[in-house]
């Protein structure tokens, strides 16, 4: 199992979801507080992320950055 | 959302653009064929609605797939006979000059707005009166007119499509209204005019289908003989002549007034306030509003200019009907400008301190 | 009447019959009597014949409406003897539309050229024939802008001289010839696509059962009827009309085959 | 009391601000007076936030589009960072609590602050919200009556809503306490 | 670089390795900083950054011109950091047309949704893709005038409720769906038709696949690449960004089924 | 059919279509796109004919579906720097109002020129003079201007090709050449301007690729808040008065002139004649020929109105250009008009009647 | 063999000669004098008409009435 | 001689009548005269009937459209039909003889009629039977060297066609002559 872990920019978020629902591993939702554009935004709520990616690749605002565990196979491959 | 009383008479509180597309239904319109446009899209809106709501309507309405298309099935409607219209705002109207051409050469009655936002291009969406001189010049190509009214208010927004069908059929003339984003998307008190209270014109020339009696009608604007080419102008400039009658303005205290504004549209409403703070200020101000733009009150204004020390026009754009002003004035007296673009509106303020900078100049002068 | 008599023909030849001789074919009466100012062979004139036959025999005169192009044929009105519009360029069917539907009972044909109705006027062909207006389409596909004087059209063949092509169609320039037709076969709008030829006796009888069928589904609300013509341009292929017969079998036929493209299906 | 009342009312869309100044409007003209609405529009609403300017006045309106106001009720931070400033001295500017991340600090204006929203929730009725930013501008702006408000909400609304009526009476009154209330803790 | 990551993540996932983490995915640079200005979950923005990522990762940003249409992503330009056009409403392929043909060797590409390019700009579509200009086509296809407030698009659904539809889309009054892909892949001009999805992550990993190729094809000069997204507009259609997926899926990929519509044959 | 010579300075006998076509050639165009249209086609049909032929010219020469994509293909041309051009006649030159203003907004320099037939409608292939209003006060929305240049000869028909492009990047403005139907079919010798010329002027502002050391370039002309959409019109109007300073004309025996004839392209070459008529007969006539449309020698105009008695203009129309003359008058003298119109032209004796009756009827007035 | 004939309108006819190849009983060929328009216009030469009518539908002036011997068959018909 | 003669040339389409008022204007402009070539066009070619106005002054020319001539040169009924009534008194008209089935009647000017066809079938070639047209002009108004004529055809005629040169130059002589015989005929 990768792990993995999500940095989202609250600031830029419009809460529309669609990350939370891309999600395999039920861990975004929306914050109770609102950012200054007057939107919910979302929240890493648990340790389950592998990285995959899916949230970031949804997201509208480009508002997710991802990490992972590095690859052996890759370093090769540089 | 208000909702919708079918008697007139009684007051109510409509965007231009809705008061404008109600009037038309009003007017017993057979065809309204349209693209979307902001500011004046909820004309297309309104209608769409409306229409299935009340039995009593026929209308067509059509959401072409553009202003090109749009004009042209107005050329076929009302070459048809029909009473038709469509509305746009200023990139759409400009797609639209090969067929207005074509419809005030084939002389087609029918009605447009032009719900003018700022240019040139794309522009704002915001309100301007950019498009002046692309309505009463004629942005066509070829020696034709528009006859062109301008509202200033909701309640002339309806009432100009009366006036519009009634002028655009007693002349065979293409009829626009040249409003703009403020006038169309504002709310006001409206009281709609009397539905079935414009009569129908007969339109013996129709393409209705040739009947037994008479030759067989065509709707054309191809006269590829010169000769033929210039007699149809000939006859078209005998219309424009007699269009001029129809000239229609609005004066403001200008009974005693020694300086004169000229505005139209909305900046007349916007000068109407500044007359007040000028008068309050005892200066003696007066207000000149052409409401037909096409034909334009040449004359009353060239009476004026024998009363007032100077003019100054107040307009939403760079200086076009400032032209028309100096054309009707021939240097009798100064002409000055000012104005406001891209959507900008100028204050009652703005315009008071530009006509007394003016005044004190024309002071300096004297001494 | 004089319809029957002829296209029955084929089967009739040979039969036996006495002597008083009939009339069995002459101008239809809804042709007025200004003559053609077409190019001696033009196919717009034959066109033009065939159509108002049509119009003749099915005494449809008083509730037919056509609509000129901006075309050779933009002085369709001159020859037809029923009530006309004339288009600006590439709006016919536009123009037809705001007829059809404030007369949505009246017959409505519009007649365009390839560069009025595939060029200028591809919108409005492709949204008029999308929805469905119910009215006859006729496209005279001759390959050229005949009017101007011999331009490329966008239906011109790959290797065609024209005044706009003079060294011949590229394709990799200037794209391939449109099967336009073809196209609009694919809208639900379009009820019947079909594309005939009037180069021969035959071709032009089969498009005088075309348009009959045209305005019969016109006449059931069935909606848009679109009939292709490829005809010619003597003048603008720079050929004799007889040598045109030749041009259309050998090099736009292939292209542009003959038949129906799109029936009711039942 | 000024013979021309100039009212801006911004906020997100859908938070029924378009609305709040048409019914003031509408009010205006049941009073007999010259009122303008003018709604904010095009693309700009793309980014979520709307406005639109109401006049009332005793004389016929010249511009409905003006860029200084009487009176701004604003129901979030964004509208508060535009129109504070746009707010004539000695004018009124109401705001929605829960929305305001740094609260207006102009002195030259009178501020009011309605826990609109959660107000509403007591009532629990979203709707309604609005209403108390009404009651509270009328009570410190009193250009129109309450029965009129009510009876154009009676035309704004399509009958099947009428129920709602009552209880935007309600919120229209405890607006006004509030304000009441504000004065007497801001004193 | 990120994409080699993550595109193998469909294998991947579940290998074993080490603790340090790497970025595997990040906003790409080739987009400006200047925030979206769409409504929350618009299909725009998304389409904006696989298109942008796609442009960073072949290292094209100093040969690649856009040209953004007029409808909400007419502020494309804002938002993507390479030299752009705005073309007026239906003229973006005319515009990318002047560009493409005076600069032959840079990727050039056009970006437009259903009003622009499928209504008033269908004539510029067809000829454009019929003269094989060799450029990227980007048709966003969100079933509505999304700009203006939400009126009726040639692609809007039968039956679909818009501000110039209000009581559902009627075919029989204004026309069906206009699949104009479908159309274009009759035109030999046409090289490359996919439609695509981005509602969901793995359209998202097929769209960004498409457009790598479309740029490849353009290098290879091969003629028009035409990528369509069935996309959403949460605000035209009256729902949350989540109720979007559920009406594209259900409604609109049965009317626009995703997939390859032409593939280079060889 | 004439060879074609590679050298210039010999003198040719050519169509004004051919010579504005080989013009372009000379001025190294990178790109023509046009559709098709009497009387101007000659203009596309050279270019496709030589352009093949000449081993040195990489020039783009495209057969655009409508003149609505050819102006729109100029817009995406111009945009990436390139020298672009177009030509059309009157109804055409209408469908590419909107691309027009946009251009404008845009400021992106190119050259079109309008081939003037007969209107309005598809009305005749004859010569007119009958679009000056759309070309010189704006077809399209907005307040825009293109700069106009009128030809009177097929010589000029070649020579302002080069001054319409330097022009045209001077300012990044769209620059557009009037003439008409007789001028672009006519042939006449002409002597072509040297090819190469006409340097290219650095285009930093145009997408050709975003280069690292530059911010990416935009060609927009869409300003949606209305205080940008302000500074950029006030922009354009800065330039606009800056090309005031290119105003040009002729004068033909003004100066003791005591009768002005106005006129501009063809006209311009019949008043000639009738100047030498009334020489002749002793009448001190004088001829203003604007060569410049936009801008308009209205300061000129003003100074000779000190000099003569009363000015008469002459157009192929209804009287449009006669509106600018009597703006530059200002009522100082009597400013008459005569006009044929459709692809009527006036005799150069027509025009002396006229002019003898107009000063008849103000003998009378004197006495 | 049916009888017919035909009647040409020498002032309209353009001598485009689609008549003549339409005519499958080879029966008519160009004049020799030229008609007001200055055309060589269609003649009729000899007298194998069947009243086909081939020549008159592809007759693009609508020149040639064409006339044949009754058909009983028709007679009854009417 | 008049400094300006303005001419019409007129007949069917493919008779040359263009390029026949194009020579003149070529070999204008080669003497060094100002000269201008205007075709009729558009659709009215479709009829098949072709027009152009050749004129050659010795001051600059006004307009290249006019209405009346000096000369009409004619090739066919409908062209004198239409032009013989606008020649100017004193004028000159030719026209070929086999195609002119009405003859011209006016009697204020010159008439030649000239046997084009027939002596273009002597000298067996068609292709000049416009030559001797031109040679009857220049017969009658000698505005133009023979030699002009010839070195205008030589720049007109592709390198390819050159061998064509003496054939016409023929043909213009002869026009010449049958002028002479024409005139003694009719004295
Ligand atoms: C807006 C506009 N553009 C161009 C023209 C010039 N024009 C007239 S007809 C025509 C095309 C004619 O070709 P086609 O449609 O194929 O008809 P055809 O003459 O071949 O029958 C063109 C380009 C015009 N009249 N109007
Ligand atoms: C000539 C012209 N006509 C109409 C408009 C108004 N307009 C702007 S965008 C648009 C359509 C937007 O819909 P679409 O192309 O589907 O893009 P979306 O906004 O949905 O992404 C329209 C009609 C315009 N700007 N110019
Ligand atoms: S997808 Fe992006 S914008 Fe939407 S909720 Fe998630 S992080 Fe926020
Ligand atoms: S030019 Fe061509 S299409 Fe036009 S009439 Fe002549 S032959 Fe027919
Ligand atoms: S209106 Fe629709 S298309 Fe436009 S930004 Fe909003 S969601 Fe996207
Ligand atoms: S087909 Fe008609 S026009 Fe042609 S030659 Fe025969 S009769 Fe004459």
């Amino acid at each position: 199992m990768i792990k993995g872990t999500v940095i989202i920019d609250g600031k830029v978020c419009k809460g529309c979801e669609l990350c939370i629902i891309a999600c395999p591993q039920e861990g975004l939702a929306l914050s109770t507080s609102f950012n200054d554009k007057g939107y919910r935004f979302v929240e890493l709520i648990n340790d389950k992320c592998t990285g995959c990616v899916n949230c970031a690749l949804v997201c509208p605002e480009a508002a997710i950055t991802v990490y992972r565990e590095p690859k052996p196979a890759k370093k090769v491959l540089q | 959302m208000e909702k919708k009383e079918k008697k007139s008479g009684e007051a109510r509180l409509m965007k231009g653009n809705e008061a404008f597309a109600e009037a038309a239904l009003r007017a017993d319109i057979d065809a309204y064929f349209g693209y979307p446009i902001t500011p004046q899209s909820e004309v297309i809106e309104y209608l769409t609605r409306e229409v299935p709501n009340r039995k009593e309507l026929k209308t067509v309405v059509l959401q072409a797939e553009s202003e090109v298309a749009s004009i042209n099935m107005v050329y076929g409607a009302a070459g048809a006979g029909a009473r038709v219209m469509t509305s746009s705002s200023s990139p759409g109207i400009s797609l639209m000059q090969e067929g207005l051409s074509y419809i005030a050469s084939a002389e087609l009655p029918c009605l447009l707005a032009n719900i003018v936002r700022g240019g040139p291009g794309l522009g704002t969406i915001q309100p301007s009166q950019g498009d002046y001189f692309q309505a009463t010049k004629g942005g066509g190509h070829g020696d034709y007119h528009l006859i062109v009214l301008a509202p200033a208010s909701v309640q002339e927004m309806a009432d100009f499509v009366f006036d519009g069908f009634k002028l655009a059929e007693k002349y065979r003339n293409p009829v626009m209204i040249l409003s703009d984003g403020a006038l169309g998307q504002m709310m006001e008190k409206v009281i709609l005019p009397e539905g079935g209270s414009l009569p129908k014109t007969a339109a013996p020339w129709a393409t209705t289908g040739k009947t037994k009696n008479r030759e067989h009608n065509v709707i054309t604007s191809l006269f590829i003989q010169p000769e033929e080419m210039e007699k149809v102008n000939l006859h078209l400039q005998e219309k424009y002549k007699a269009i001029q009658s129809e000239v229609r303005y609005e004066e403001i205290q200008t009974e005693d007034a020694e300086i004169l504004l000229v505005a139209f549209g909305l900046s007349s409403r916007i000068c109407q306030k500044t007359v007040d703070l000028a008068r309050e200020k005892g200066i003696k101000v007066g207000l000149f509003r052409p409401i037909t733009v096409y034909p334009y009150p040449y004359q009353r204004l060239k009476e004026l200019s024998n009363q007032v020390e100077f003019m100054l026009t107040v307009e939403m754009n760079a200086g076009q009907m400032v032209e028309d002003v100096r054309l009707a004035v021939e240097g009798k007296v100064p002409v000055h400008f000012i104005g406001r673009m891209g959507g900008m509106i100028l204050s009652p303020e703005d315009i008071l301190k530009k006509m007394e900078s003016v005044q004190e100049t024309l002071n300096v002068v004297k001494e | 009447m004089n319809e029957k008599l002829y296209l029955e023909d084929e089967e009739n030849l040979g039969t036996q019959v006495d002597e008083t001789y009939e009339q069995v074919y002459c101008r239809p009466d809804t042709l007025t009597d200004v003559p053609f100012h077409y190019c001696p062979g033009c196919g717009h004139s034959v066109v033009h014949k065939v159509l108002m036959e049509v119009v003749q025999e099915l005494g449809i005169q008083e509730e037919t409406i056509g609509v000129a192009p901006v075309g050779c044929s933009v002085f369709a009105y001159h020859y037809m003897n029923i009530d006309m519009q004339e288009a600006a360029h590439g709006r016919a069917s536009a123009v037809a539309t705001g007829i059809k539907r404030v007369l949505p009972d009246k017959y409505v044909f519009s007649y365009q050229g390839d560069g009025d109705l595939a060029a200028i006027g591809t919108a409005e062909t492709i949204h008029t024939v999308n929805r469905g207006e119910n009215i006859l389409m006729l496209f005279i596909n001759n390959g050229i802008y005949g009017m101007t004087g011999g331009q490329m059209a966008p239906t011109s063949l790959i290797g065609q001289v024209t005044s706009t092509s003079p060294y011949g169609r590229d394709a990799a320039q200037v794209g391939n010839p449109l099967k336009i037709a073809d196209m609009l076969c694919l809208l639900p709008g379009a009820y019947y696509v079909t594309r005939q030829i009037v180069h021969n006796p035959g071709g032009v009888r089969k498009l005088k059962k075309a348009l009959l069928k045209a305005f019969e589904y016109q006449k059931q609300k069935k909606g848009t009827c679109f009939v292709e013509v490829v005809s010619n341009c003597p003048s603008g292929w720079k050929m004799t009309p007889v040598e045109t017969i030749k041009y259309i079998e050998e090099q736009m036929l292939p292209v542009y085959p003959v038949g129906d493209l799109k029936v009711p299906k039942n | 009391m000024t013979k021309e009342h100039e009212i801006i009312f911004a906020g997100f869309g859908g938070q029924g601000v378009l609305s709040m100044g048409r019914l003031i409007a509408y009010a205006g003209m049941i009073e007999g007076k010259e009122v303008s609405w003018m709604p904010s529009y095009g693309p700009e609403m793309r980014g979520g936030t709307a406005n639109c300017i109401t006049i009332v006045s005793d004389s016929r309106i010249s511009s409905p589009m003006i860029s200084v106001f009487d009176t701004a009720i604003l129901l979030n931070q964004p509208s508060i960072d535009k129109f504070e400033k746009a707010i004539k001295p000695g004018g009124l500017l109401i705001y929605e609590q829960s929305t305001a991340v740094h609260p207006p600090t102009r002195t030259d204006i009178e501020i009011v602050c309605i826990a609109g929203n959660e107000e509403a929730d007591k009532l629990n009725t979203k709707q309604v919200a609005n209403m108390f930013m009404v009651g509270a501008f009328l009570e410190k702006r009193p250009i129109l009556k309450n029965e009129t408000i009510i009876e154009a909400l009676k035309k704004a609304l399509p009958e099947r809503r009428h129920n709602l009526i009552p209880v935007n009476e309600q919120a229209l009154l405890r607006g006004r306490e509030l304000v009441k209330l504000a004065d007497t803790v801001s004193a």
